[in-house]
């Protein structure tokens, strides 16, 4: 079965390429059959290649399948190769699964958009693409899938590009995340130098005896790559397209800007792992980098009123976790989360794009309310999946994996106390902003009429995906817990085991996982309090005049658009208004200048009379003449 | 001193000769005419009428020579000098027997064709130096007329030169003594002829003067002896075409013994002279864009043609 | 021979002199003519017999013709008198005598400063021009072949126009 | 006899017919006339190539000669038909009224 790993980028690409010559002409039926199919059959490859990986793994735990090279240049020769394993397939079954749950959910959501067959298109090539970058067996391939994810993402940002502010949106998208890719791809240039290969393999393979620990080198490399990383899943201080990236369709926002795409930065971490542990320094800024995202954004979304944009700031939070996870070492565990996150985050933005469907694309949760009653199987696929994110104890998958996520901050020879705070501050205030998102769109009176109501293929996936966030969890217990490592286990191969400095503080970590339990739980009663039962208090603090400043810092996510725009745009726009009239071409404008100046001066002698220039031809003549006579 | 006697002589004799011959080709052309026209001519005066030149002459020298105002009057008298000087020296080269020639020149042919060329300015000069309207454009019909023809005519004695290897006249006279080139150089011979008689203005190429269209072309403002300079220029032409005939392609002076070298030669141009004066009783004369027509699309390629194969055939013998 | 030489140098200087001086553009033809004459017997006596009938063919007979043939057509010949006051005052050809002045001393200069031996008199024969033609010059013909045949069309297609039949039973023509 | 070359009289004249020319073509107005003193000009300096040519007795000059003839022909044959053309459109063939393609204009004084 592995033999045919080749199908599972090619078949959306092929459903790419079938309807972007083809999807002007097709009835629509046709197109979701096209568009939905191909990722449905990549999806089923997927889990039957998995079950085969599974069950008779192949010898070092990888597959690699050569199909072609692609070039040969200078000693590099990047070939079209996939690569499986433990990591790569985690990666490609959300992909696919969350992917195709998703091309289910838009072939309902997106039907009546005139562009449906252009929606598909970039879906399926973004799902291409992302396979790509997943199962790539050298970086020159991988960087074709990073790239590709990164312009899918741009194009569906401002798929309804009519509006200038999408356009905006995608531009600023783009553009910031190319910040990070300059970085990586230095990163990268980097790596060939030093090893003056493309194999992601080898170079890791060979990479501790190369290197010294911490030498400055392969600190560099780890620092550029990190800057990839952070650009890609909108972490700090580049998370600030994220949010914005919100303008395109809820589909969209499930599958790349939640599930899939913004979690290529942890996949490149998690698969440059060997590069990292060599440098402990960027190690660390991983986890100082992940634990003050994860605060910034959970206090940003606190005060968020558009539903989408809580949203994003908690996947930019919960990627913060990931990230955290990564630096402290525990890198199954962030890869873990990663699924769980990718299963709960797809199911809270389809659902909210349900609502926002249902409410005549009304994004703004203040004047949503009493929908509980109205769409219960939103309601209780919502409330799911917000338990998930909340990290309710025991019965969500989100518990397991945060919880397993804290832990390790704590006891990890990489984790420290701190980071076990921000991460603890950070699960309470993700339960706040999470139950306030809840509590206000589902409860109290209802203050939008109900346009439409979601149909078959939008209610499956939503069900779907909130079984997994419910049981998805029990792929991974605690110690204490039943001690289930199925998903750790199939990572042993591919990431080390984490270290664990507090070892035998079985207790300890009880002791966390209970407080962390409560903490969530009140959390969840403050959300109740404050914006469901006393929502007087809050309003008069946002009278306040530190209270509106507050909410205005929070609510414009800390403030960093405004720094980037004064730090960078501001004179960048100055420098460019200063040279627009390019200050530079005066050098070589001057000496045309200089050119106009003596043509003016000669053309005079231009008067039109011939027999004028026939005297200065006979000038020239005596002159000549003169000259090599007697000179 | 008796070499250069000698030499003063022959010069004397031509000039006298090439006059005589062409006052005589008035009574000739006048009588025979008259005969291929079923008429007498001029026979009153002298046995036969021969002495109706005499009496033409004596005419044309008394008449009034009236220059009109309104002409450029330097240029309108040397114009018909000009036809004269130039048709006359032209007779310096040909070769009257063996031995017997005013120039030997190593570029004989050349000078025929470099004064041929000049003679066409005593019809444009004359035509413009009247003044007139008929006149200016006799004179242009004549200067591209001649302008044209001088091409072929050049062209067209080329195989004679090949066939010879000299420019001199008497070289071509002496290469003919076995075969006259109108046997080799039979269609140069036709083009010479024809672009001869344009050269000379000759019925039936007298464009240039076509009384019937141009009044008389661009002689219409003459009179008098200046008039009868451009007469007789015309008549000298048809002697000076007529020897170059004669000498060119038929063999000269060459013979039979019989007969000096020189009576020979005189048969010929005489021949030669009847031959032409039976064209203007025969044929009539073309439009003027038929003419420069036929000389540039039928004469120039014939003539090429007729180089090429020459220079074929002396390359391949 | 010499006297022929040094007749026809000052016949040839004066007819020159002439032909740029007079008004009349016709007399200055005509006094060209006569310099390129005399300029032929010049090359006579130098011993060019083929070029000095050149000369007369080409320049005086057929070139000089076509500026006679123009200035018919154009009707210039009186047109210019009005202009020979305006032009014969010093002012005009002060300047450009004294630079032609200026260049015929400096070519006198490098003419009469460098040693030339003088030969006898030796003609060259036109056959010989010939082969020297036909054999080092050959490439130097053709391209005066090329030339003289663009000459032919560029002057045809300046004079062409278009015939305009005036009446309508020529049109078809 | 044989005869002595007269080559630097000739070389002389040649120049003199030269500067003659010249002095034609600066002062000469009428587009045909100038054309005539760059004939004169050309004649001039074909002379020249054939005292050469006869002072070394080498028929190189006459070859120069018969080249600069049919450059002449071929010139005169064009540059009277653009003559013609020319007064066709401007009824003169005065040179120095034929000043249109100078490039004095408004905006060149100014500057």
């Amino acid at each position: 079965m592995m033999r045919y790993l080749w199908l599972v980028p090619v078949m959306p690409l092929l459903g790419f390429l079938v309807l972007a010559f083809f999807g002007r002409n097709l009835r629509k039926s046709i197109i979701t059959l096209i568009g939905t199919g191909t990722v449905g059959l990549s999806a089923l490859l997927v889990i039957l290649i998995g079950i085969e990986f599974l069950t008779s793994p192949p010898a070092g735990n990888a597959f690699t399948l050569k199909l072609w090279t692609w070039m040969s240049s200078g000693g590099l020769s990047p070939s079209i190769a996939f690569y499986l394993d433990g990591l790569s397939l985690a990666f490609i079954f959300v992909v696919t699964f969350v992917g195709f749950l998703i091309h289910v959910y838009s072939s309902e959501y997106m039907r009546d958009d005139e562009g449906f067959a252009r929606f598909l298109a970039f879906m399926n090539l973004f799902v291409s693409a992302m396979l790509i970058l997943v199962l790539a067996d050298n970086l020159a391939l991988m960087y074709l899938g990073w790239e590709g994810v990164g312009l899918c993402s741009f194009l569906l940002i401002g798929f309804w590009y009519k509006e200038s502010a999408n356009a905006a949106a995608a531009r600023k998208a783009f553009i910031v995340t190319r910040v990070g890719d300059t970085a990586m791809a230095l990163g990268l240039f980097l790596l060939i130098t030093e090893f003056n290969t493309l194999d992601i393999r080898s170079i890791l393979e060979t990479a501790p005896a190369h290197w010294t620990p911490g030498s400055a080198k392969v600190v560099w490399i780890a620092f550029l790559l990190l800057g990839g990383a952070v650009g890609k899943s909108a972490q700090l201080p580049l998370q600030t397209w994220l949010p914005d990236a919100m303008a395109g369709p809820s589909p969209v926002s499930a599958l790349i800007h939640a599930a899939t795409m913004v979690t290529a930065g942890v996949y490149l971490i998690a698969r440059n792992h060997v590069v990292f542990e060599l440098a402990p320094i960027a190690m660390k800024t991983v986890a100082i980098v992940g634990a003050s995202t994860l605060l910034i954004a959970g206090f940003a979304a606190v005060v968020q009123y558009d539903i989408k944009r809580v949203l994003a700031y908690s996947t930019i939070s919960q990627i913060g976790y990931m990230f955290l996870a990564l630096g402290v070492g525990a890198w199954s565990a962030g890869i873990f989360h990663f699924m769980i996150h990718a299963f709960f985050k797809a199911l809270l933005f389809l659902g909210a794009g349900a609502v926002i469907h249902a409410l005549h694309h009304e994004q703004n949760i203040f004047k949503m309310g009493g929908l509980r009653k109205e769409m219960p199987v939103i309601f209780w696929t919502f409330l799911a999946g917000s338990g998930a994110l909340a990290a309710l104890p025991l019965v969500t998958a989100g518990f397991y994996s945060k919880d397993a996520i804290l832990w390790y901050s704590w006891s990890s020879e990489k984790g420290s106390l701190f980071l076990w705070a921000a991460a603890f501050l950070g699960a309470f205030i993700t339960s706040i902003y999470t139950f306030r998102m809840v509590f206000i769109t589902f409860w109290g009176k209802m203050k939008t009429h109900i346009h439409l109501r979601p149909g078959r293929a939008m209610l499956i996936p939503l069900v779907v995906l909130a079984v997994l966030s419910i049981i998805g969890g029990f792929l991974e217990t605690p110690h204490n817990l039943g001690h289930i490592t199925l998903f750790s286990g199939m990572l042993s191969g591919v990431l080390p085991e984490v270290h664990i400095l507090h070892s035998g503080a079985e207790s300890t970590e009880l002791i966390l996982q209970v407080l962390t339990a409560l903490t969530g739980f009140f959390g969840i009663y403050l959300a109740w309090h404050f914006w469901m039962k006393k929502p007087g208090f809050l309003f008069r603090l946002k009278q306040t005049r530190a209270g509106a400043a507050l909410h205005h810092w929070w609510l414009t996510g800390w403030g960093f658009d405004w720094v980037y725009d004064l730090l960078i745009i501001r004179p960048f726009t100055w420098l460019s208004n200063i040279n627009k009239n390019d200050i530079v071409d005066y050098i070589s404008i001057a000496p045309s200048n200089l050119v106009v100046w003596l043509h003016n001066l000669t053309r005079r002698s231009q008067n039109g009379n011939l027999r004028w220039y026939a005297a200065g031809i006979a000038l020239g003549l005596i002159i000549t003449l003169t000259i090599a006579l007697f000179l | 001193m008796s070499e250069t006697w000698t030499y003063i002589l022959v010069i004397a004799g031509v000039i006298l000769a090439a006059l005589t011959i062409a006052a005589g080709n008035i009574f000739i052309e006048r009588r025979l005419l008259s005969l291929w026209q079923d008429r007498l001519g001029p026979n009153r005066v002298g046995p036969f009428g021969i002495l109706q030149v005499v009496a033409d002459v004596v005419k044309i020298f008394t008449k009034e020579d009236w220059v009109p105002r309104f002409a450029d009057r330097g240029i309108f008298i040397l114009s018909p000098t000009i036809v004269m000087i130039t048709t006359m020296i032209v007779f310096a080269i040909i070769p009257l027997s063996p031995g017997i020639v005013v120039a030997d020149l190593n570029i004989g042919l050349l000078f025929f064709f470099g004064f041929s060329s000049l003679g066409a300015y005593s019809l444009v000069l004359a035509g413009w130096s009247s003044n007139n309207k008929y006149a200016l454009l006799g004179a242009m019909r004549g200067a591209s007329q001649m302008l044209s023809y001088e091409v072929f005519m050049g062209l067209s004695l080329m195989g004679v030169v090949m066939m010879t290897g000299s420019f001199s006249m008497v070289d071509i006279v002496e290469a003919q003594k076995n075969t006259w080139f109108i046997v080799p150089q039979f269609v140069g011979f036709l083009i010479f002829l024809i672009a001869g008689l344009a050269e000379s203005h000759r019925i039936p190429f007298d464009i240039p003067e076509s009384e019937s269209e141009l009044v008389a072309g661009f002689h219409s403002e003459y009179s008098g002896m200046k008039f009868g300079m451009f007469f007789v220029g015309e008549y000298l032409g048809i002697t000076l075409i007529s020897a170059l005939t004669a000498t060119l392609f038929l063999g000269g002076w060459n013979g039979p013994a019989f007969l000096p070298p020189i009576a020979w030669l005189l048969i010929k141009v005489f021949g030669m002279i009847a031959f032409i004066i039976l064209l203007r009783a025969a044929l009539p004369r073309p439009r003027y864009d038929q003419l420069l027509g036929f000389g540039w699309k039928i004469l120039l390629p014939l003539s090429l043609l007729n180089l090429l194969i020459t220079g074929a055939i002396i390359l391949s013998t | 021979m010499l006297i022929a030489f040094y007749i026809a140098g000052v016949i040839a200087v004066v007819s020159t002199i002439m032909a740029v001086t007079r008004s009349n553009a016709v007399h200055a033809l005509l006094y060209l003519i006569v310099s390129f004459l005399a300029a032929a017997v010049v090359l006579f006596v130098l011993g060019a017999h083929f070029a000095a009938a050149l000369e007369v063919i080409v320049y005086a007979g057929a070139i000089m013709v076509l500026f006679v043939f123009v200035i018919m057509m154009l009707n210039i010949g009186g047109e210019t008198e009005k202009a020979k006051e305006r032009w014969l005052v010093p002012k005009r050809w002060i300047g450009p005598a004294l630079m032609a002045a200026i260049l015929f001393a400096i070519l006198s200069y490098a003419i009469l400063n460098q040693p030339v031996a003088t030969a006898s008199l030796s003609i060259v024969e036109p056959k010989t021009v010939g082969i020297s033609l036909y054999t080092q010059y050959l490439l130097g013909v053709e391209i005066a072949a090329v030339m003289l045949m663009a000459g032919i069309i560029g002057a045809f297609h300046l004079g062409y126009t278009k015939r305009k039949s005036k009446h309508r039973f020529l049109k078809g023509e | 006899m044989m005869e002595q070359i007269p080559v630097e009289q000739s070389l002389l004249l040649a120049a003199l017919l030269f500067g003659i020319g010249l002095v034609g073509v600066l002062i000469r107005k009428n587009m045909i006339l100038m054309m005539m003193s760059v004939e004169i000009m050309l004649n001039a300096a074909g002379m020249a190539f054939i005292i050469a040519g006869s002072r070394w007795a080498q028929p190189d000059g006459q070859v120069m000669f018969i080249f600069i003839l049919t450059m002449a022909a071929a010139e005169v044959a064009v540059g009277l038909a653009l003559i013609l053309k020319l007064f066709h459109l401007q009824k003169s063939i005065d040179a120095d009224e034929m000043t249109q393609m100078n490039d004095i204009t408004e905006a060149s004084e100014s500057n």
